[in-house]
């Protein structure tokens, strides 16, 4: 019976992960995040006007036939203006947060190897993750001033610890199984044992960090951008359209409700596909 | 423990002392001359050279960055040039401030957490832990910008329950009754998230402590189930849990950013965000630096908690 | 003979305050008179608006009133609204202006006589006046506070003014004589600015422990980041206040100044966004107290030095395509209105017909710019945090793209904006506000750095503007036919060289609770709380 | 005149999932009675147990009678069962490792457990927990009821669960594999502590075992499941003697045996010892540095032993002894602190990288646990061919035939080939590790502890698997294992380790039949032999620790 069990135990392969977000959970996030994806996407097929075209219905219009959101402040569809925006999230979800997490990883892969890396790269993601991510974004801010590359940097430098320990702890625990052994054992390299079994082994948890770290990076843009150190208008973006919309909310109080549904729906989505992934991982 | 302390304690001050490094360097890393930035670009010569001085911008980097060492392990900060007084008596007040704040959402989220896990291991019903899930995923998927506003909108605008931000008359120390009443809301917008955060990761090593055979022997032995959650199974989920309020409590700090703007409470995160849109460099030198210090010191606290409240860690390996 | 070392300070510290402000309603005007708004003025404001005493005055209670600014002690003098607030009720001045004038009125001077060069102004002092802490207010403290007003160590916007006075006869306790160094036409500004200081307490003043004065209200904490806390006079030689108290607290953010207002949890409130004014008003539960009199203007300012902007036809072709209209329609919600010139109606130098030189002609400004051909991309900064700037910014660029000027817009944050402004280093175009056009006209030319003749953010250089200036500033009287003459001469240069392009005017709006009554307030937006009061 | 005291009719338990797990049981039980209950893996033997006390996992149903004093307990409320749990019928479980609370000291639990039944003040609890610590044999009890779990060795934590469970002075104790984790000196005592136990109180004991031994050492009864179902019960003494199921006769033959006095000795070929060793220690230590105020700790300590070429060498000793550290030094894993390893002459330390690894072509390793011994995302042929793959050995057809070959050498048809790990069984697992580790045709193989984790039969087929490889392709072998029945089956030479050192080694036949070190001695004597010993058990337990 325990044979049985310990089979049970085992780490699945990658196809039921994949498996797991076609259904329940991972399903409803992945739709989730897809279709705020595709609306960005698509944003140039959508939108019924350009993201900074300045119209002569009026301003501050609640919901109407022709402006579904409302307008802004300068007479823009905020429609159109969210759909636009969700781009610029887009761009800090699936280009800031990789290269994070590529640069965080290959600095956890290099502390695995070499011990002296390694006593460098441990002080140095402590010395990151000492600074709570807001105040990091701060600090940034000063130094780099405001918009879309202050946000990526600050998501970059937030993640880069992150997958550093994740992926050396993941290096070093597979090292030990008993199966990377026996393959050491019979003269398999390091890089070998890296290609054939660490990584592999490791990709599952990188991506439930990666889903947990997208949503993040919506929080992040959303904050800086609500203290005013993030995207800078009159670049849309779904923390400065929450902002605007938050500014207005007593005269157009549509106009939130937009970003607001956006921001949702992709954390929410990450958060449930990592739930759903981390689910299958642990079998 | 104080051997467990001592072993911790070397790796907590380098991190210290690599950030007060880096600290320092990022104020010399900001474009322009602070010191021609605070001063105003038309100042005179002279006023600049002293304002240098007082900056300490003197000298070669190394002697500037131990002068500054110096005068901060010393608890002498010097003043602030744009908010204006003494860094000291600043931090003091909303430390204060941001403590009682970061307390009452740190015990909301205990609280909710506690009530959540425990609900969900001991009743164990099908729609209790769907409720108790889609709260803690409602938690975590609202941005703290977001619920402060609509707790505004809602609990002291549309319904005047509580007030809409500030402190209370005499000062959140005077007079509790009242201070509850303005700490309510803030607390709640901050420690939502910590709640949702905490009570699915003590939920979730709660189940797992379920799982350990010692629950097993326990239920042989005829210990009710409620009592086993209680008394057993609790105990030995908190280490882990002390470890992740431990991180959750360094994010309270970087809330509170948000949350003091919001709710304007006068704290240390109102007030760094002010120093840095100030551009006042001695404060965000110091101001930084404190956060630094604080987020090491809970991880150190943590991990002493965590060492107290497991045996195992506390009296080391065995020794029968 | 003209430094403006000491501006600069001035100029940053006012910037610092419009920008931090999300709604723009800053401070920082010039001195000015306290008399109750009329009916008249209120009703701009919505009719149930009027803070005149209409009824009988109600003792007691605590004003509570709440702002994003903190007091800074070292730049006390710019004056933002938390310094405004002290200054305005626990200090008082010699003159005060009323709000729609620039005739001196009494205050602690009772009455005054210039000499005949112009060079001599000999003030009699009241002689019933006390400081909180009981010593008796003479022409001593007179001389002290002015020079601390002219010590550039403190941030003081009328320091050139206060220079210019460069002797004191104190001879007599009741009576002070000041030596000008030039006739000085804009020397009551000065002194409806000054606040009388008590010379025994400086010290606590500079570390903002106490704030010493003879006004209605005395000093009693500061809390940084939190409040400012303020008492009944009881001995005021103006008569007692009606308020037993005036709180201000300190609510970085201005949605949360307006909730907390909705709330019920402050009685006025600073820096409500214009949108939110107009949402307040709707809402029929407020009054709107508009600070008539203390004006602000937004204007679009040009590098005159840059390769695009230094040909004038763009310039005029900007002055024609921007969409003042709609930029006080929108982003000021009908609550500013279009510029052409900096001056209020009741200014020396007003003129109608001049104020209405450029409106909305997209036509003309297409063929001003055919004329020039092809015009490469100008940039057009602004200071992000403020929205004001932003949304105007953005309806500038879409006006100027309509006829044919492309524009980059460079959003900056406050220190880089101080730094291009006061180091004439913008790029291009910019907009932000100024003041100082509800002052004796000399005192734009002199104080106002963007339009000061000498040196200015446009890098704009006229002998003619310079001498204009500073004859404007030199006749002894602001309305003689040579300062008239003067006052046009600036006009036509300023509607001829467009060095910087006035859109619209405004007053800063306090929004309020309809219980509270008879505030006045002086024209650097001090509010005056001696006749204030709540009714329930 | 034996009292009835437990009485299982009919009992069925179903799991929500396919597998059904008991499909119809009877097992009765008298007062003063020890009743083994033997099986493999899945037998339903564990599930029979729980299903007394209402413990059963999360969707599981059990259906018939259970009778306890002759009150029907199955189906009883919660409350109801939990007056029963502790009180009447307690339970020991397998692991003592993770079976205490590992937060709360010795007494705190002991006093938890008297509380969940009657009232008792602190002082009394204390009293009884130290009388109950007494009882279980552990020595200094006043001081060891302040302990906290993980201050005790495993043989004392297992006398603590047993101490929990006699707490209430049950009737029936059910005793779930109570010694299979423990070492076998260790498991002597635990078996006698439990007869002793029984003579003095007059509880029932149901002994939930997969271990013939153990089951010979002090069983009345025996009741053999297989699959759910009773195949036979009988009389421990008949049961061995003849056993009347053919299932029982083969449970009884797969379980290795050491050689009784009088047995012919086991025949070893004697083994070429000219030429280089292939694997030799030479005063080798592995010494883990101490930490934090914690003495040094020496893993094996100055061991020199030979291995000659396709000689099978089995190394043997409890846990904790250093035998997986010694093997791990040999396949390089563990680096040696004083000392040398050799393998065919070259001195592991001094040889460069390069050359490491064409020597490691020689040398192969089968961890112990099947379940963690192959990738679980890779193929059975994948994880074959891995050796051929890192070697780059012949062409991918080549590859593909060697791994059919390999396949049918551990017996496993060509289709198990595209299977992935978790779809085997434990016991195939362990087979494709045995190919896998034979792909490159290894002069070396290092097996540390194949087979136990394995079910006896299963163990027998893999061990004569192994044994028949090992004569077919000549190569020598450091198994190491902590079954000396095991070491017995398959050695020529034995090691014996204690505390970091070999204390004895020789020919399997020399050291089985005369072990000269104390230990050695304690060691072989311990081990429970599936051969029912006179009705109390007489000749099991004094031994020296």
């Amino acid at each position: 019976m325990s044979g049985a069990l310990a089979a049970a135990a085992a780490p699945r392969r990658p196809s039921q992960a994949r498996a797991a977000l076609l259904r329940g959970q991972g399903l409803v996030g992945l739709v989730l995040v897809g279709i705020v994806v595709l609306a960005g996407l698509l944003a140039p097929v959508l939108a019924p006007y350009g993201p900074n075209e300045q119209l002569a219905d009026g301003n501050l219009l609640e919901s109407t036939a022709g402006h579904l959101l409302g307008t802004d402040e300068v007479s823009r569809d905020v429609l159109s203006r969210l759909l636009y925006g969700i781009r610029v999230d887009l761009l800090v979800i699936f280009i800031a947060v990789p290269i994070g997490a590529a640069i965080g990883s290959l600095v956890g892969l290099l502390a695995s190897t070499w011990g002296f890396a390694d006593v460098i790269a441990q002080r140095t993601f402590d010395l990151i993750l000492a600074f709570p991510a807001l105040i990091l974004a701060i600090t940034l801010a000063t130094i780099m001033g405001p918009g879309v590359v202050t946000v990526s940097v600050v998501i970059i430098a937030a993640e880069i610890p992150i997958f550093g320990r994740l992926v050396r702890t993941s290096v070093l625990s597979v090292r030990e199984l008993p199966y990377v052994e026996a393959s050491t054992v019979v003269g398999a390299s390091r890089w070998w044992v890296l290609r054939r079994h660490v990584l592999p082994n490791s990709l599952e948890s990188l991506t439930v960090q990666l889903a947990v770290s997208m949503s993040v990076a919506v929080f992040v843009e959303g904050a800086m951008s609500f203290l005013g150190i993030g995207v800078r208008p009159p670049t849309p973006s779904l923390g400065t359209l929450i902002n605007d919309g938050m500014r207005n909310i007593y005269v157009a109080k549509v106009q939130v409700v937009g970003p607001l549904v956006a921001v949702v729906m992709l954390v929410l989505g990450f958060l449930l596909i990592s739930q759903s992934l981390g689910k299958a991982r642990r079998g | 423990m104080v051997r467990y302390l001592i072993r911790r304690l070397p790796s907590a001050l380098a991190v210290l002392a690599l950030a007060s490094v880096l600290i320092f360097l990022l104020i010399r890393l900001v474009p322009g001359d602070p010191a021609t930035t605070l001063a105003g670009p038309g100042a005179p010569p002279q006023a600049l050279a002293e304002l240098r001085s007082e900056l300490g911008l003197e000298g070669s980097l190394p002697s500037q960055y131990l002068s500054w060492v110096g005068s901060v392990v010393t608890l002498d900060f010097g003043r602030s040039f744009v908010i204006g007084g003494d860094i000291g008596t600043l931090i003091a007040e909303g430390l204060g401030n941001t403590l009682v704040l970061a307390g009452a959402a740190l015990a909301i989220a205990l609280v909710l957490s506690l009530l959540a896990g425990l609900a969900a291991v001991i009743l164990d019903s099908r729609w209790l832990n769907a409720v108790l899930a889609a709260f803690s995923t409602a938690g975590l998927a609202l941005p703290t910008f977001v619920t402060g506003p609509v707790l505004i909108l809602v609990l002291a605008v549309l319904l005047p329950v509580f007030p809409a931000g500030g402190t209370p008359p005499g000062g959140p120390f005077e007079e509790p009754g009242a201070t509850l009443e303005f700490l309510i809301l803030p607390a709640i917008c901050l420690g939502l998230p910590v709640a949702a955060a905490l009570s699915r990761f003590l939920t979730e090593s709660l189940r797992t402590q379920m799982r350990q055979p010692y629950v097993m022997t326990a239920r042989a032995l005829g210990i009710p189930r409620r009592r086993i959650v209680v008394t057993q199974v609790l105990r030995n989920a908190l280490p882990a849990a002390m470890t992740a309020l431990g991180i959750q409590v360094g994010y309270l700090l970087g809330g509170a950013v948000l949350v003091e703007t919001i709710f304007a409470w006068p704290g240390l995160g109102q007030l760094i965000a002010k120093a840095i849109g100030g551009r006042d460099y001695p404060l965000v030198q110091v101001l930084l630096l404190l956060s630094v210090v604080v987020f090491v010191a809970i991880q150190l606290a943590t991990d002493l908690i965590h060492a107290y409240l497991d045996p195992r860690v506390r009296l080391g390996g065995r020794s029968g | 003979m003209r430094t403006t070392k000491a501006l600069p300070l001035a100029l940053l510290a006012l910037l610092v305050a419009v920008a931090m402000v999300s709604s723009g309603c800053g401070s920082n005007g010039g001195a000015g008179a306290a008399t109750a708004a009329s009916a008249d003025e209120t009703a701009t404001a919505g009719d149930n608006a009027s803070t005149d005493a209409g009824g009988t005055p109600t003792d007691g209670g605590v004003l509570k009133l709440a702002t994003s600014f903190d007091v800074d002690p070292p730049t006390f003098f710019t004056g933002n609204n938390a310094q405004a607030f002290i200054a305005g009720s626990v200090y008082d001045r010699l003159i005060d202006y009323p709000p729609d004038s620039l005739e001196p009125q009494p205050s602690l001077a009772k009455a005054w006589k210039l000499s005949k060069d112009g060079k001599a102004l000999t003030l009699q002092l009241r002689d019933d006046v006390t400081f909180h802490t009981g010593r008796k207010f003479t022409s001593k403290d007179v001389q002290f506070s002015i020079e601390q007003y002219a010590d550039p160590k403190r941030v003081a916007q009328f320091q050139r003014t206060a220079a210019a006075v460069v002797g004191f006869d104190t001879s007599k306790p009741y009576e002070v004589t000041l030596k000008l160094a030039h006739p000085t036409s804009n020397i009551f500004d000065l002194l409806a600015t000054v606040p009388i200081l008590d010379r025994r307490t400086i010290g606590e003043f500079d570390t903002g422990k106490n704030f010493v004065g003879t006004g209605p209200f005395e000093f009693v904490s500061w809390t940084p980041g939190s409040k400012v806390v303020l008492k009944a006079n009881k001995d005021y030689w103006g008569g007692a206040p009606h308020l037993e108290g005036a709180e201000l607290e300190i609510v970085p953010n201005s949605q949360t100044q307006v909730s907390q207002l909705r709330a019920g949890q402050v009685d006025g409130i600073y820096d409500a966004s214009f949108v939110d004014l107009q949402s307040l008003e709707a809402s029929g539960q407020f009054q709107l107290l508009k600070l008539i009199g203390t004006d602000r203007a937004l204007y679009v300012g040009a590098n005159v030095e840059s390769n695009v902007l230094k040909d004038p036809r763009l310039r005029q072709a900007i002055a024609y395509a921007v969409d003042r209209d709609r930029i006080a329609n929108d982003v000021f919600r009908g609550f500013a209105t279009p510029i052409n010139l900096p001056w209020p109606s009741y200014s020396p130098a007003y003129s109608a017909k001049d104020n209405t030189t450029y409106t909305l002609d997209t036509d003309k400004a297409k063929q001003l710019v055919g004329e020039i051909g092809n015009v490469p991309t100008v940039p057009l900064s602004y200071v992000a945090e403020s929205p004001n700037a932003s949304a105007s910014a953005q309806i500038i660029q879409s006006n100027l793209e309509a006829v044919g000027i492309p524009v980059k817009l460079e959003p900056t944050d406050v220190a880089q904006a101080t730094k291009q402004l006061i180091g004439g280093e913008y790029p291009g175009l910019w907009v932000t506000e100024h003041s100082f056009g509800q002052f004796s006209p000399s005192t734009l030319a002199v104080t106002a750095y963007p339009f000061n003749a000498e040196q200015n953010a446009s890098n704009f250089a006229s002998p003619a503007y310079e001498k204009a200036a500073d004859a404007a500033w030199e006749s002894p009287e602001p309305k003689s036919p040579a300062a008239l003459q003067a006052y046009k001469q600036i006009n036509d240069i300023l509607l001829k060289d467009l060095f910087l392009i006035e859109l619209v005017d405004f007053d800063p709006v306090v929004a309020a609770t309809p219980d509270l009554h008879g505030v006045t307030w002086t024209k650097r937006n001090e509010l005056d709380l001696a006749n204030a009061y709540l009714s329930h | 005149m034996a009292e009835r005291l437990l009485e299982i009719r009919d009992l069925a338990i179903d799991f929500a999932h396919p597998r059904p797990a008991v499909n119809g049981i009877d097992l009765d039980l008298d007062r003063g009675e020890i009743v083994a209950l033997v099986g493999e893996s899945g037998s339903g033997k564990s599930m029979t147990a729980r299903a007394i006390l209402g413990l059963l996992p999360e969707g599981a149903r059990a259906r018939g009678s259970i009778r306890l004093e002759g009150q029907e307990v199955l189906g009883l409320p919660e409350t109801e069962l939990d007056r029963l749990r502790g009180e009447r019928v307690a339970m020991v479980f397998q692991e003592p490792q993770t079976a205490l609370n590992p937060v709360r000291t010795v007494g705190w639990q002991i006093r938890e457990a008297l509380r969940a039944h009657r009232k008792v003040s602190r002082r009394e609890a204390r009293a009884r927990a130290i009388e109950l610590l007494a009882r279980v044999e552990i020595p200094e009890p006043e001081v060891r009821v302040g302990y906290y779990p993980h201050q005790l060795s495993g043989g004392q934590k297992q006398r603590v669960v047993l101490a929990l469970a006699l707490a209430n002075d049950p009737v029936l104790l059910l005793a779930d594999e109570p010694t299979t984790a423990l070492d076998v000196t260790v498991q002597a005592e635990i078996l006698e502590l439990l007869r002793g136990l029984r003579d003095e109180t007059g509880a029932g004991i149901l002994l939930v075992t997969h271990n013939m031994g153990v089951v010979a050492a002090v069983a009345d009864r025996v009741v053999v499941l297989k699959t759910g179902d009773v195949v036979e019960t009988a009389a421990t003494g008949a049961l061995f003697a003849a056993p009347a199921h053919a299932y029982t006769r083969q449970l009884l033959s797969a379980v290795p045996r050491l050689p009784e006095p009088g047995d012919p000795v086991r025949l070893v070929e004697p083994v070429a010892t000219v030429g280089e060793p292939t694997l030799r220690y030479e005063d080798a230590s592995v010494v883990y540095p101490g930490r934090h105020g914690q003495a040094a700790f020496a893993a094996v300590d100055s061991v020199t032993l030979a291995l000659a070429p396709a000689e099978v060498l089995g190394l043997v000793g409890e846990s904790g002894s250093g035998k997986t550290t010694l093997g791990r030094v040999a396949a390089g894993l563990v680096p040696l602190s004083t000392g040398s390893v050799w393998i065919e002459g070259e001195d592991l330390a001094a040889i460069g990288r390069a050359r490491l690894r064409e020597i490691r072509r020689d040398l192969a390793f089968v961890p112990q646990d099947p379940a963690a011994s192959l990738d679980p995302r890779m193929t059975v042929a994948e994880s074959i061919a891995e050796p051929l793959d890192i070697h780059s050995v012949g062409d991918r057809a080549a590859r593909r035939a060697r791994v059919a070959e390999l396949l049918e050498a551990v017996r496993l048809a060509a289709e198990h080939g595209s299977r992935l790990p978790h779809e085997l069984s434990g016991g195939q697992r362990q087979r494709v590790a045995l190919a896998r580790a034979l792909a490159l045709r290894p002069r070396l193989v290092i097996a540390d502890e194949p087979t136990s984790a394995l079910d006896v039969s299963v163990q027998a087929e893999v061990l004569a698997l192994f044994a028949e490889l090992q004569r077919e392709l000549g190569f020598a072998c450091l198994f190491i294992s902590h079954d000396l029945a095991v070491i017995y089956e398959v050695a020529d030479r034995v090691a014996v380790m204690r505390r970091g050192s070999v204390v004895e080694s020789g020919p399997i036949e020399q050291v089985f039949a005369n072990p000269t070190h104390p230990y050695s001695r304690a060691l072989i004597a311990a081990v429970p032999e599936p051969v029912p010993s006179s009705p109390a058990g007489a000749g099991l337990g004094e031994m020296a620790s």
